[in-house]
């Protein structure tokens, strides 16, 4: 080859045979296989933090999602409305349904006559249960004076109870021939066998266990402390003596307290909570009452094991006992959680529902799509086809992508100033949550509505104005059907974006406690993220079931949402 | 180079004039997007230092064959070759045959001007940067001013070689590109109507650098302009209906066709 | 009422439509040279003139009705109940609920008469309303008609009046800005200037101060106030978090869209976009419990693992999640850009003999560049913004660090925690929500001025 | 043309949606209740039982804070302002006057319960046996040193305060500056911690204010963490944190004491019967306020406050005291309940 650039240039050959040549390709070749690897990791990061977000949601949602009840036979007494005012509803509603309940469940577990004991017995349903046997006696007036069977609601304790946060329970059955001493209140039972021995030991060893930690905290002391934590230790010591000689002792009996899983025995019908107990005696307060004082032959009674130490759980043993005869019987039902979607807020978690707040979301959100969808798309069409290039343009322009990464609580501040003090719009209202929410979700929807404006070719327009059409003519006949799609498209993300805006809203007095289902759009509501964002926040465990299940709720929504979004796209996405 | 000729049989009667070397030689190729069967049977050979035109109406294929020779079809997922071409005797379609190498060693200039949006230096050190075929920066300095003077365009950007190639008027663009492509130094240039987005003085620059660069390389070019075939082609093939219909010295070619079909497009009965 | 004004607007409405149009269309069937507007924006014009004129008439009208209503029955009700804004305002709720049937309860007769002096008043005044409003209707609907001729250019008058009619939309965008300043500016300046204020900072010691103790500030005896309100700390505890979601979602995104772009078969793309879409969807208090309750303990218990001290509402748990959060807008919008980059220009690069990855680090992307940085910026702001995610799980420790294990704060945690705490509402410590409102907004608008230049500055050169 | 008409017909949606929005009548006749968080869990209560009971609408009730709920009880009366709010403290001079000023004359302050604020730590850890000092050594920014003069707190673990506690590091989540949760804590805690050192006798009397800055102030190296307003977050971490110690009101305590443990203070373990006695030095009262003028004007609020006294809620087998409130004493209930029939507005002289 000769180089036509004269004589006196340096040639340069494309070397691609030689050793080198081949090194280096073969490194190009590794660059190029580890850029595509990253590529992949980081879609492979992503999706398993979507995976691993989805499945810890979905893990601590779905039990809100059921619900346990107690089927009982309640009977209505015929007195409970006077026969003159069945007629009336009324007086139906009105009534004082808490003796017809609480003496069916006196009914079902009988021999409870402690005050204590009952106060349990009652609460374990919720204070929502009777609102079942109230529609049916609505529904049906004759009712009253007969024996009903409704599923009467168990209290949030129960029904986490029989959702597994209860206690791991270990029964075996005695060797010798018990004999209670009696049938209710504080008995002892004696045994023939050394049927206690085993417990008694696992009392001693953890009174060990005890010990030796304390003589651990006792020698730390000693050894850093001097004078200021003398009295400290000589307390300790003289735990340490107490517990070793219980330890070292056989004879001595050995108590039981909250702090050691709960040794029960269940024998001629009831059951006994052990407080005290030998090898071959121990006593017990009745939990449930014995049927008699009779011989209990050997493997006729069981001992009973809660292994989860009582103060370690939120239902006590009587509860637990209580509710494992509930379910011996077959009284308890679990089944699908309607409260959960048909009705409002309340404080109670076994009856709260996101009704009122999905309602609020809807209002909302209509009032949001109906203003931010023309007046969004209006404005796009006004920037990208018709607006003079000049500095107000440019200043809108600039404003909207602005606004477009205002944070959304700047936007609460506003509807705090403008809506309510300003023009005094009411407090609450879903009008003021759409209108708030319809500032901060335009500037998305313009963006995306100039985005697939621009995306329609130039072509198009030129064609239909060479053909003599006026540019409002171009436009609305042919460029916006054909943008429509991709409109479509950011209009939904941007609602689904103002579906799960909650910051703004706190500001506009939507974190608010709604029972009620509101019906028009000045009415006090709450959305559904503010729900979940109220429901985080109170103390009883039941609700953080009930936020999961709304954050389920929620993300339903918003997946159905970006469904549609994503099927559009499909559906009408061209390719110029 | 010469013996790479006598060690390749062909398997049609050798085309060429005797005494001509064959840079590219191109056997029973066929070219399927998908279904659609783009090129059908296609054998040609190419000579080595001159220019070669693709003449024929549109989507006659003369496009999909050039973009074969250099393999730029496999950017196109649904795009299926068959046949075989060889660049001095080396099958290009060999599994074993590195696409990339391949590249270096057959430039192409398109039909739209394309820089990089980066400045009129980058754009032409860019291929001997990646082929590593300079081992200093006065060394690319040299590549790049060879380069630009081969394309005729380093008197116009000698003083703004940082300047932005996007900055640059269209005809230069299209220079630019040519000196990007041989920046390399290729055994082949393909041009895919290197011209038709340009004004015709432009385009007269680029028909004599195309005649310039002929001496050292072999050139492709795919032109629409009879005329434009006639001025810069040693040879000429016209394709129809993805066939290669006839073949042969361009004069020959435009005074007196074998194929009717041929005779017809070039007096201008259809295309 | 309301429902009827309605009912005649939408007939007269389509009555202006139709007479237009028949009106014009009758001029061409009786012979004249052809028509200037086609006939339908002779019908058109006519349609939009009733429309706003009733409903101009409409919002006026009726608000002119309600106060003189209300005027007219506080007139039965006596001076007393007049003069005192409480009892006339209850009294207003309950004759409006009489009115309309829902109140509940025993009426006095005295508010019965309230109430239908209240009724006669609105029902006489929404009458005039709705025979104003038809006239005023007619009377432009006849205007626009009698107007129609061949050489009559509707369609002219009718685009101004779209034109007119999405330039105010368009200022809308304007107006929320201006709302947003005002909203914030008034309280901004109260804090910075108002005298009666106790503890309130001079602009100087707020911007430049390195402690953040609201708490402190709250103190009579407030000496050296530039300890109290020091902006310093949580501005570099934003911009830590922001910097941590950053490199998280920075090459997360960016090869994410990469990948997607140039590397994915049509089916894989089709099925992880959604992934990633999904992730743009969930509400920001879900990622919140998320980063709070699943993340942080994870990464204290593998700090812990590594003898590391990780405070347990680290920096790095909240931007972790925070950069998850960002993600979509990285990579979506990043996929868009590197979509749009010419094909030619891969196919020069790879006529080079270049390989995928060098076309695309070399040509593909510093062709895309001025939209992937304005991705970034626009996550960039989006990370400083968000709320709900460093509430759960930052914390509000204002500390002045750059180290990821430690917790700090940020402007929207303060200004969030100050808006719904428990402290007098008019001290300082509450209006330096507003002053940090404000600076958010500045320092957004900037982050999004020097975006649009860069994006300005590269895209001109490359149409 | 079709195209037209939609545009016409999008515009007409709009400004109808407008339309309707300008038209907006304030007809409110159920009680709205804005305030404090702390409170709202207990008010909420009270209102579902008042709506449940037939004696009226439910109540809305909104969780804004105390300091936001004040501005909005205090902005004026009429049917456009809140008939009550909620408090996790007295109200203030400020806010008092405040309310004076814009017509908001009659205040009645009713005292509806006793919030325990508790430190509270897995059932994992070692427990903690504090003396109420303990705490302010460990929390305190400034801590008296070896020769009586300020140093900054050089406590890293609680064996370093008293060899007795355990050898566990400090880390305590509280709650933020701006929650009266906050306040409280100051008070019950850190100033009678304060009061309680020998070292800083001479100082209390010698420098008030110094004095009060120094219990007000907590330390910055991360041994206190500001642990935001979500109380059962807290509870999470403490959970996943066996050292940790969290500070949140009793309810919490109660509602998760499976997994939850209370570090007694002075000996005094918290619990409902301490708290509830007064025995346990972390109690605070919790209020609401009513506006008296809105009564006869809003419906039910005479009914709302005594359904929120009456035995049946405030009792110790009452509903809020299920929901984790720790009933006032006896004696004082009385006096509450007395003082809500009758109904006595508040005077300047009973503000502090």
């Amino acid at each position: 080859m000769t180089d036509i650039a004269g004589a006196a240039a340096p040639v340069f050959r494309l070397d691609v045979t030689s050793d080198a040549a081949k090194r280096r390709i073969r490194k190009r070749y590794a660059a190029e296989a580890r850029f595509k690897a990253y590529g992949l990791a980081a879609l492979g990061v992503t999706t398993l933090f979507v995976g691993a977000l989805i499945f810890d949601i979905i893990r601590n949602g779905i039990p809100a999602f059921t619900q346990h009840s107690l089927t009982m036979d309640v009977a209505v007494p015929a007195d409970f409305v006077p026969a003159d005012k069945r007629s009336d509803p009324l007086a139906i509603r009105g009534a004082d349904y808490f003796p017809v309940t609480r003496d069916a469940l006196k009914a079902a577990i009988p021999g409870i006559e402690s005050r204590r004991g009952e106060r349990t017995l009652t609460r374990l349903l919720s204070t929502g249960a009777p609102g079942v046997l109230r529609d049916r006696l609505l529904a049906d007036p004759d009712l009253i004076g007969k024996t009903v069977k409704v599923p009467l609601l168990l209290s949030d304790d129960a029904d986490l109870y029989f959702k597994g946060s209860g206690t791991p329970i270990i029964k075996r059955s005695g060797i010798g021939t018990a004999t209670p001493s009696g049938t209710t209140g504080e008995i002892t039972i004696l045994t023939s066998a050394n049927d206690f021995a085993a417990e008694v030991v696992s009392i001693k060893q953890a009174a060990k266990e005890k010990a030796d930690g304390q003589a651990i905290e006792a020698a730390r002391l000693t050894t850093f402390g001097g004078q200021s934590v003398a009295q400290r230790v000589s307390e300790i010591n003289a735990e340490i003596a107490a517990l070793r000689a219980r330890v070292d002792s056989p004879k001595v009996e050995e108590v039981l307290d909250g702090k050691l899983p709960s040794k029960l025995v269940e024998i001629n019908g009831g059951l006994v909570k052990l407080t005290k107990l030998t090898d071959v005696s121990v006593a017990g307060e009745v939990l449930l009452p014995l049927s008699s004082t009779d011989d209990a032959k050997p493997g006729d009674w069981k001992v009973i094991t809660y292994a989860t130490p009582e103060s370690n759980r939120k239902v006590s043993d009587q509860e637990v006992a209580f509710l494992e005869r509930f379910r011996e019987k077959g009284m308890v039902d679990r089944h699908f959680n309607t409260l959960f979607f048909t009705s409002g807020d309340s404080r109670e978690p076994e009856l709260a529902g996101i009704r009122s707040a999905l309602i609020g979301s809807a209002l909302t959100l209509f009032v949001t799509l109906a203003l931010c969808l023309p007046i969004g798309v209006l404005a796009a069409v006004y920037l990208e086809e018709f607006a003079p290039k000049n500095r107000i343009t440019d200043l809108i322009e600039v404003n909207i992508n602005n606004l477009a990464a205002v944070p959304s609580i700047v936007f609460g501040l506003l509807g705090l100033a403008v809506f309510l003090n300003f023009f005094n719009f009411p407090r609450s209202a879903p009008v003021v949550g759409g209108l708030v929410l319809a500032l901060l979700v335009l500037p998305t929807i313009i963006i995306a509505s100039r985005a697939a404006l621009k995306a329609v070719p130039p072509s198009i327009k030129e064609a239909a104005l060479g053909v003599g059409a006026s540019h409002q003519q171009a436009v609305f006949h042919h460029v916006l059907p054909l943008a429509m799609p991709g409109i479509m498209t950011g209009t939904i993300i941007g609602m689904a974006h103002a579906l799960g805006e909650t910051a703004p809203l706190l500001m506009i007095g939507m974190v608010a406690f709604i029972v009620d289902v509101p019906t028009a759009l000045t009415d006090a509501a709450t959305v559904l993220p503010v729900q979940i964002y109220l429901w985080s926040d109170l103390p009883e465990v039941a609700f953080k079931l009930k936020t999961a299940g709304a954050i389920m709720v929620l993300l339903g929504f918003l997946f159905l949402m970006n469904g549609a979004a994503i099927y559009l796209r499909k559906k009408f996405e061209r390719r110029w | 180079m010469d013996m790479s000729q006598q060690t390749l049989m062909p398997e049609k009667a050798v085309l060429l004039p005797v005494g001509t070397s064959a840079k590219v030689v191109a056997r029973n190729v066929n070219v399927y997007y998908g279904e659609k069967h783009a090129l059908k049977d296609v054998s040609i050979d190419v000579p080595d230092k001159s220019v070669t035109a693709f003449i024929g109406p549109s989507g006659c294929g003369k496009s999909t064959f050039l973009r074969c020779i250099n393999r730029m079809n496999d950017t196109i997922p649904i795009c299926r070759v068959t046949g075989k071409i060889t660049i001095d005797g080396q099958d290009i379609y060999d599994p074993a045959l590195d696409v990339v190498q391949l590249r270096a060693r057959v430039g192409m200039v398109f039909q739209k001007p394309n820089p990089f949006p980066k400045s009129i230096y980058e754009n032409v050190a860019y291929g001997p940067r990646i082929h590593g075929m300079a081992r200093s920066k006065s060394d690319l300095d040299q590549i790049v001013e060879n380069s630009l003077k081969k394309a005729s365009l380093w008197e116009e950007v000698k003083n703004r070689l940082q300047d932005s190639g996007t900055a640059l008027s269209g005809g230069q663009q299209q220079r630019l590109c040519i000196a990007r492509a041989i920046a390399v130094s290729p055994d082949i240039i393909l041009m895919d109507e290197p011209c038709s987005a340009l004004d015709p003085i432009a385009t007269a620059k680029i028909e004599e650098l195309i005649d310039e660069l002929s001496r050292n390389f072999c050139i492709i070019i795919v032109t629409h302009s009879m005329q434009q075939a006639a001025r810069v082609s040693k040879r000429t093939a016209f394709f129809h209906l993805g066939l290669l219909l006839e073949e042969g010295e361009t004069n020959q070619m435009f005074t007196n066709p074998t194929n009717e079909r041929t005779q017809a497009y070039i007096t201008g009965r259809f295309g | 009422m309301t429902a009827l004004y309605f009912a005649t607007l939408a007939i007269l409405v389509a009555a202006a439509f139709l007479l237009g149009r028949h009106r014009a269309q009758s001029l061409i069937a009786g012979g004249a040279p052809s028509l200037h507007s086609l006939p339908a924006y002779h019908g058109m014009l006519p349609m939009a003139a009733v429309l706003v004129a009733m409903l101009l008439t409409f919002v006026i009208g009726s608000n002119v009705v309600a106060r003189y209503a209300q005027a007219s029955s506080l007139a039965v009700l006596g001076a007393e109940t007049v003069a005192d804004p409480l009892k006339r305002s209850a009294a207003l709720r309950d004759i409006h609920n009489i009115a309309i049937g829902k109140h509940a309860g025993d009426v006095p007769a005295l508010l019965m008469n309230a109430t239908q002096q209240f009724s006669s008043a609105s029902a006489f005044g929404n009458w005039m309303v709705y025979g104003f409003g038809t006239l005023l209707g007619l009377i432009s609907m006849g205007y626009f008609i009698s107007r129609i001729s061949p050489i009559y250019r509707a369609r002219n008058i009718f685009e101004k009046f779209i034109l007119v009619v999405m330039g105010i939309c368009a200022a809308v965008a304007i107006l929320t800005t201006i709302g947003i300043v005002f909203s914030v500016l008034f309280e901004t300046y109260r804090f910075f200037f108002d005298p009666s204020l106790k503890g309130r900072p001079t602009v100087s010691q707020f911007l430049f101060g390195t402690e953040w103790n609201p708490q402190a500030a709250l103190r009579a005896d407030q000496g050296d106030i530039k300890t109290a309100f020091g902006f310093v700390p949580l501005l570099t505890g934003t911009l830590l978090i922001t910097a941590i979601a950053m490199i998280v979602a920075g090459p997360l995104g960016l090869f994410s869209a990469i990948y997607l772009a140039e590397y994915a078969s049509p089916r894989f793309r089709a099925l992880t976009k959604p992934i990633l879409e999904i992730l743009a969807g969930i509400p920001t208090v879900v990622l919140g419990f998320f980063a709070a309750l699943t993340v942080a303990p994870l990464i204290r218990g593998w700090g812990e693992a590594y003898g590391l001290d990780v405070a347990s509402e680290s920096a790095l748990a909240a931007g972790l999640v925070m950069g998850m959060m960002i993600i979509p807008f990285i990579s979506s919008l990043s996929d868009d850009v590197i979509n749009s980059v010419p094909q030619s220009l891969r196919d020069g690069a790879y006529a080079l003999g270049a390989t995928k990855s060098e076309t695309i680090k070399n040509v593909v992307l510093p062709a895309a560049l001025p939209g992937i940085v304005s991705a970034f910026m626009l996550a960039i702001s989006r990370a400083i913004g968000e709320t709900m995610i460093v509430v759960m799980a930052a914390g509000l420790a204002a500390n002045l660090t750059a180290n990821p294990l430690e917790a700090v704060t940020t402007i929207t945690v303060q200004i969030k925690t100050i808006l719904v705490g428990d402290q007098e509402f008019d001290s300082a410590k509450t209006l330096a929500a507003f002053a940090l409102g404000f600076v958010l907004f500045v320092v957004t608008l900037i982050l999004n001025i020097i975006a649009l230049q860069v994006v300005r500055r590269y895209r001109e050169q490359y149409d | 043309m079709i195209n037209n008409r939609k545009l016409t017909a999008t515009i007409t949606v709009a400004v109808a949606g407008i339309v309707a929005s300008t038209a907006i009548a304030a007809a409110r006749d159920q009680i709205r209740i804005v305030g404090s968080s702390t409170v709202y869990p207990f008010t909420t209560a009270v209102a579902e039982q008042f709506g449940k009971s037939g004696a009226g609408k439910t109540p809305v009730v909104e969780s804004t804070g105390t300091g936001g709920g004040m501005k909005l009880f205090c902005a004026g009366v009429g049917i456009g302002h809140p008939d009550m709010t909620n408090a996790s403290r007295a109200i203030k001079k400020g806010e008092f006057e405040d309310c004076q000023k814009n017509g908001v004359k009659d205040i009645v302050e009713i005292k509806v319960g006793i919030d325990g604020l508790v430190l509270a730590q897995s059932k994992a850890g070692t427990p903690l046996k504090l003396n109420i000092e303990h705490v302010f050594l460990a929390l305190a920014e400034q801590v008296p040193g070896a020769d009586g003069k300020l140093v900054a707190n050089p406590h890293t673990n609680w064996s370093d305060i008293d060899k007795s506690l355990p050898n566990t590091k400090i880390e305590v989540l509280g709650p933020p500056p701006t929650s009266g949760t906050r306040d409280s804590f100051h008070e019950l805690y850190m100033e009678v911690g304060a009061k309680k050192i020998a070292a800083l006798k001479d100082m209390q009397k010698a420098d008030p204010k110094g004095f009060e800055k120094l219990w007000k102030s907590l330390r910055k190296d991360g041994a206190f963490v500001e642990a935001g307003e979500n109380d059962n977050v807290i509870v999470q971490k403490l959970e996943a944190n066996r050292n940790a110690v969290g500070i949140f009101g009793y309810s919490f305590l109660e509602e998760n004491h499976a997994k939850l443990r209370g570090a007694s203070i002075n000996g005094v373990e918290p619990d409902y019967d301490t708290i509830s006695g007064g025995k346990f030095p972390g109690a605070r009262p919790l209020f609401f306020y009513v506006k008296k003028q809105h009564v006869g004007v809003i419906p039910g609020i005479a009914e709302f406050a005594a359904e929120y006294v009456s035995a049946k809620a405030m009792s110790q087998d009452g509903y809020l005291a299920r929901k984790g409130l720790v009933a006032l004493p006896k004696a004082e209930a009385e006096k509450v309940a007395a003082s809500v029939k009758a109904m006595k507005p508040l005077t300047a002289a009973d503000v502090k």
